[in-house]
């Protein structure tokens, strides 16, 4: 019975919360911080139950029928919890920052809202066990994080807003037609090991290249591969924590994670591979990767560099799934966390910038690491993860990849990793060398947040940062631990391989 | 309106009206008669007159909603008539001669209503027949100057106006114990129409009088 | 003595009397009557809809005598989603409206007996199975809608009225020459006398009353491009009219455009027609959502979206004619279902922009600013009914989509698809244009005053039931499925 | 035997072209009249084109000469108070949804 309702309640603990977050009124501060942290940790819990039993071999589904032939499933399985945990521990960091961060900030209710909305819709896009499933949660992300990214009310806001729903709207609809287009073909797609398409008449083989490409191009968008990009540069002008919220804890990861399910669980790495679908999306994730990197280098403004690093660093997941064979798999799924919880420094850091000091560009970062060292020292972590530098995670992930190349016949891929990895460099090394080796030149452009004795900022915009940077330590350290995020991943591979391995 | 959609109607007004024609020149005989039906069942209806007996009996349910059509109609009036401008001036004097005719013949017509109500039964006439000359007494009445405009109703009169159809409705659902809406037992037949078409042309003929008596006091 | 308690003629009967009623008790009176009535109304629908799934369709021989003599009166799965959906959505308007008139006095002296006719009039229609007697429906629906139109008074809706009455009898005329050729034909208006005698080699006469039947209901339904007549009546009749009218009146007429295609005239059908049907309502889904876009009033963009919206509907009959059983079985389902989550959510919607113009104290959606801070209840049920209206899961819009996709993929028709999908697209464009601006701060020299709870709350409980029949509309199939010819 | 319905087939083309042409309102809600008459012809018409006088058209007729005559009297009093708030008794000729809102 409570196998059934585990994955309902983990969806339910952020969903709850926040519809009554909706209607509270702004005063009530604390009311609607307990009601985000008591969502968080339960969250938090329900999945550490759950992940206790799909370690030992047990898998939880819930399945409601909305209409006959059509059913609603959540499915937690050892892929489902890699992504759900991550998103539910960067939600509860992510909470707090954005607590410090929105303090006294107009229509907090509204936003909070919203947030948990995000979460929610999150938490049902890695737990989906069918095709529709994943739809209904992915359309939910998308209307839960409009208002966030218009949050500010300003005309550039609005325009972002406007160009992200163009194209995540699209998206969607690309991806409901694919969904619908593959129900009619095989019925109900339930994501299962090793997919199922590979049953169906060898007849089909056409209109499921047609189909495997336009779901593709649906979840690309969220994805951001190049050339569906464009709106995620632009969503920046988002408040910080929406900010960690698109590129680290929920949407982004949506689209690539909706990749993993797709060739994994849906058409079967083996089977996607005999209809030679693989090769093309690894091109297309390259080409992003490079693509990304290379407009990094030109921007000045500091989020719009990271947007576009993380339009880069998303394929690394992308890629991973097209290597086929073991070792790819695990780089990508590992570098589904390992992005995320470095990414999710960086913006922070960013946040703490602008917020304390109103820096937004990279030139203004003159020796602010004498002003600011402990949130120069995680976004410092944050930036040589990225670039790949041992111990960190981006290394665990590049290696995995790296193998996984080798392993697939790809070895031009490991040139598309070395590139990146420089370019990664490039555009990091020198807003480092700013920070930490120039004197700082004069006032800051608008310090908000003076000094206070060992606080460089506030306390709750500090720790977050701290938090997450010591994770990119960690889980790069202690990569070999039993549950480590590259173990977990490893787990997963082994079980995706399982028809294939003998 | 541009001329040529003009002639394009004109011409499919036309077309229509031939295909019509066409239509009922070549009509095959007819799958059901329904008028032996009719006559079969005219003794157990309580009326002795065929169409009546449609009207209040076979088809009676069309009727309750006509009923209820022409009340609506007279309520859309009002509901005008709330934001017309300019409320009841007192009729314009009419001629003496009008005013005593008006007099004289009031009171017959109210005679030839109830004639024309009970004949019903078996003759031509009934309710609306006899509610239409009530309302023509009515309009008599206003024409002289007899009567004010009906501005808005009073309670009285909102009462005469919705008798008929309470009475219709009362009497349908008297018939649910039989198994139907509207099912009269044969034996309370024709005194059961009776209530109802009188309760009808009391109503009726308020409400045709209504029609015009409602909107009579707008401004000019 | 169950006889007595029997729901299905006190459906009839119960808005009826207290229409009357309410117009005993003088103008303005009988929004609690009104509101008990429509609950009790609720409640026999329901119990009705439990004796189909129970023994399936019935008949109510009115007067006892049967067909062709008399009429009868045929309650099918269809005539009960219709019934269910008439109660479910009055019962909140009805709340909303006293609130609204309570607030807005303009019009309520005969909203009550008005609305108790056309409640009266709606069922009826649904139930009856007696051609002439539907014209009667017909009527007795139209007047009482056009009188809802005229309530407030003043040029515009006076004219609207005007245009709609006339619109609405030339509606009616047509389809009772259809009704005179068909008697003239074989002697009897009972449908289920006429239905096994029309044959695919009918006289012409019945191919006439055919096209006449359904030319008039078409016109009355408002499918491009006899939709001219909706915007103006519905933009200008006070929300809580407009809602009623949106939501329920033009699905009249369509579930009878529907039940007749589907039946009586079922050997009639063809291709070339079923597409014409589809081709008018993908103009309808076009023209009225492009034009939703350009509309500076709220009411206006929202009346707008039930043109597009209508034609939606009509896209079931390409997927539903001369198709194998189970795609026609999947579009119909889908065609009903979008009948019933618009009707659900339009009225949400209209509720809900009633509200934010009572709240703003004018029907302008560039002055919309603040409404998102000060009425986020409101503000949350527009979007809700907007999801919906997008056919974004989960939503009952989503399942008709759903539905309505699933037959056109089996059934080879690509077109359909693609214009659905650009539909919502469009639809998202018009609905996020109102979101966006109410999530603004408010304008200097705006105010947005608060509204009643009620108004908030009513709107919420349609747009929230709108999105939950999304999650639970199976059992909604197993009712319509009841007294199909599979 | 179908003098009665061919005069309706006229009657109702007529009224139906006469509603759709003529601008003046009156001369609609005639019109309307007139095509209403022509279908009630035409019912009463058919119904006993085998020489058997049908009592259930007539019936029926009279049914729909009331649901006319309340329509008509709406359709009047609109036009009426048409009359008085725009002073002409005609329909704007301009698209409806372009007239300015008055409230």
């Amino acid at each position: 019975m409570s196998d059934t309702w585990l994955p309902a309640l983990a969806v339910l603990s952020s969903l709850l919360p926040g519809l009554v977050i909706f209607f509270l009124a702004e005063s009530r501060i604390r009311l609607r911080t307990a009601l985000n942290l008591i969502g968080a940790l339960a969250k938090i819990a329900l999945i550490g139950i759950m992940l206790w039993g799909v370690l030992n071999d047990h898998e939880y589904v819930f399945r409601h029928t909305v209409l006959p032939g059509l059913d609603l499933v959540l499915k937690a399985d050892a892929l489902a919890l890699l992504f759900v945990s991550l998103s539910a521990v960067l939600w509860l960091f992510t909470t707090l920052y954005a607590i410090g961060y929105l303090e006294g900030a107009p229509n907090r209710s509204r936003f909070f809202g919203f947030f948990s909305l995000c979460v929610t819709a999150t938490v049902g896009v890695a737990m989906a066990g069918n095709l529709f499933t994943f739809f209904l949660f992915y359309e939910l992300l998308t209307l839960a994080t409009y208002p966030l990214v218009v949050h500010r009310g300003t005309d550039k806001a609005l325009r972002a807003g406007h160009v992200y729903l163009a194209y995540t709207l699209a998206g969607g609809a690309l991806l409901l037609i694919g969904t619908v287009w593959l129900y009619s073909l095989a019925g109900q797609v339930d994501f299962v090991h090793g997919g199922s398409l590979a049953a169906l008449p060898p007849g089909t083989a056409g209109q499921l290249q047609v189909i495997f490409l336009i779901l593709i191009a649906g979840l690309g968008v969220k994805a951001a591969l190049v050339p569906l990009h464009g709106w995620l540069p632009m969503a920046m002008v988002a408040p910080a924590p929406v900010s960690a919220l698109l590129h680290a804890v929920a949407v982004v990861k949506a689209g690539a994670f909706g990749i993993v399910r797709v060739v994994y669980e849906v058409y079967g790495i083996e089977f996607a591979q005999s209809l030679a679908l693989l090769l093309p999306l690894a091109i297309a994730a390259s080409i992003t990767i490079i693509w990304g990197s290379l407009r990094a280098l030109f921007q000045d403004d500091l989020k719009r560099r990271l947007a576009y690093s993380t339009v880069s660093q998303v394929s690394y997941i992308v890629l991973g799934v097209t290597l086929f064979g073991p070792l790819g798999t695990i780089g990508g799924l590992v570098h589904l966390v390992h992005q995320g919880i470095m990414k999710i420094t960086l913006f922070f850091c960013a946040g703490n910038y602008a917020e304390t000091l109103g820096i937004h560009k990279v030139s203004e970062m003159d020796g602010v690491g004498r002003r600011m060292p402990w949130t120069t020292l995680a976004f410092s972590l944050g930036a040589f993860g990225m670039i790949g530098v041992p111990p960190l995670a981006g290394f665990i992930s590049k290696w995995y990849l790296g193998l996984g190349a080798l392993e697939a016949g790809m070895p031009w891929v490991l040139a598309v990793l070395a590139a990146s990895s420089l370019l990664n460099a490039a555009y990091f090394l020198p807003i480092l060398h700013r920070a930490w080796f120039k004197p700082a030149g004069g006032a800051w452009p608008d310090e908000q947040i003076p000094q206070r004795g060992r606080w460089e900022t506030a306390p709750l915009l500090l720790i977050p940062p701290l938090a997450t940077a010591a994770a990119t330590l960690v889980v790069g350290l202690f990569a070999a631990a039993a549950i480590s995020p590259l173990s977990w991943a490893e787990l997963i591979a082994v079980r995706e391989y399982l028809a294939w391995i003998p | 309106m541009k001329a040529w959609l003009a002639v394009l109607i004109a011409l499919l007004c036309t077309g229509l009206a031939l295909a019509l024609g066409a239509a009922m020149l070549a009509l095959p005989e007819l799958a059901v008669r329904l008028p032996a039906d009719v006559a079969a069942n005219l003794d157990a209806s309580g009326v002795a007159h065929p169409v009546t007996a449609v009207l209040l009996n076979f088809r009676g349910y069309d009727t309750l909603l006509e009923v209820a059509v022409l009340l609506l109609a007279l309520l859309g009036v009002f509901a005008l008539s709330h934001h017309a401008s300019g409320h009841t001036h007192p009729a314009n004097p009419a001629h003496p001669v009008l005013q005593t005719l008006a007099r004289l013949l009031a009171p017959l017509m109210v005679l030839v209503a109830g004639y024309l109500l009970w004949v019903g039964a078996h003759a031509p006439g009934g309710a609306f027949q006899a509610g239409a000359v009530l309302a023509a007494a009515g309009v008599l009445l206003r024409l002289a100057g007899l009567l004010p405009a009906w501005a808005q109703p009073g309670r009285l009169l909102r009462g005469g106006l919705a008798l008929g159809l309470l009475v219709f409705l009362a009497v349908a659902v008297a018939g649910l114990p039989q198994g139907e809406l509207l099912h009269y037992p044969p034996a309370l037949a024709s005194p059961l129409i009776l209530l109802v078409e009188a309760g009808l042309t009391l109503s009726i003929g308020l409400t045709l009088a209504g029609l015009y008596l409602a909107s009579a006091g707008w401004k000019k | 003595m169950t006889d007595l308690l029997d729901p299905l003629p006190w459906l009839i009967v119960l808005p009826l009397a207290w229409g009357t009623l309410a117009f005993l008790l003088g103008p303005g009176r009988g929004g609690r009557l009104a509101i008990a009535a429509i609950a009790l109304q609720l409640m026999l629908a329901l119990q009705l809809a439990g004796q189909l799934l129970g023994n399936g369709a019935r008949v109510h021989a009115v007067g006892g005598w049967g067909a062709p003599l008399g009429i009868d009166l045929m309650a099918d799965g269809l005539a009960a989603v219709m019934l269910l959906l008439t109660q479910a959505v009055a019962l909140p308007l009805a709340v909303f409206a006293r609130g609204y008139f309570a607030a807005s006095p303009k019009g309520r002296e005969l909203f009550w007996p008005l609305t108790g006719f056309l409640l009266a009039a709606l069922n009826a229609l649904f139930l009856s199975a007696d051609l002439f007697n539907i014209y009667v429906t017909l009527e007795l629906l139209g007047l009482a809608a056009v009188g809802l139109v005229a309530i407030a008074g003043g040029r515009q809706p006076v004219t609207a009225a005007m245009r709609y009455l006339l619109a609405t009898l030339l509606g009616s005329g047509a389809y009772l020459l259809g009704v005179a050729l068909i008697y003239g034909t074989y002697g009897s208006v009972s449908l289920a006398v006429l239905t096994p005698l029309v044959t695919g080699d009918a006289p012409l006469a019945v191919t006439l009353a055919t096209a006449l039947m359904l030319a008039g209901l078409l016109l009355k339904t408002a499918l491009f491009p006899f939709h001219f007549w909706l915007p103006p009546a519905h933009g200008g009749a006070p929300a809580p009219v407009s809602a009623l009218l949106s939501a329920l009146v033009i699905k009249a007429t369509f579930y009878l455009v529907l039940r007749l295609w589907l039946e009586l005239f079922a050997p009639l059908t063809t291709v070339a027609a079923a597409q014409l049907l589809g081709i008018l309502g993908v103009a309808a889904i076009l023209w009225g959502s492009v034009l939703a876009l350009t509309q500076s009033r709220l009411k206006m963009l929202v009346a707008y979206s039930t043109v597009a919206q209508v034609g939606y509907l009509f896209l079931l009959f390409p997927l539903a004619t001369l198709v194998p059983p189970g795609v026609a079985d999947s579009a119909v389902q889908g065609g009903v279902m979008q009948a019933v989550a618009h009707g659900l959510a339009k009225a949400a919607m209209f509720a809900a922009a009633g509200s934010m113009i009572v709240a703003t104290g004018r029907d302008d959606i560039g002055h919309l600013g603040g409404v998102g801070a000060r009425l986020p209840l409101t503000l949350f049920s527009f979007g809700l009914a907007g999801v919906t209206l997008m056919g974004l899961p989960p939503s009952a819009g989503f399942s008709a989509k759903w539905l309505l996709l699933t037959a056109a993929l089996e059934s080879g028709q690509w077109g359909w698809v693609a214009v659905m999908i650009v539909g919502g697209l469009l639809t998202a464009a018009y609905v996020f244009k109102v979101l966006r601006r109410a999530f603004l701060p408010m304008a200097a020299g705006d105010r947005v005053t608060r509204v009643p709870r009620t108004l908030e709350f009513s709107a919420f409980a349609l747009a929230l039931a709108s999105i939950l029949l999304g999650l639970f509309g199976a059992p909604l199939l197993y009712l319509l499925a009841i007294g199909r010819a599979a | 035997m179908l003098l009665y319905p061919l005069t309706g087939a006229a009657l109702f083309a007529i009224g139906l072209a006469g509603l759709l042409l003529q601008p003046h309102l009156l001369h609609k809600i005639l019109a309307f009249n007139i095509l209403g008459s022509g279908a009630f012809l035409i019912l009463v018409g058919l119904g006993q084109r085998d020489g058997i006088i049908d009592p259930v058209p007539q019936a029926m007729v009279l049914t729909g000469i009331v649901v006319a005559i309340a329509a008509t009297a709406l359709a009047l009093a609109l036009a009426r108070q048409l009359l008085d708030l725009t002073g002409q008794m005609r329909l704007p000729e301009d698209r409806p949804d372009a007239e300015p809102a008055d409230d």
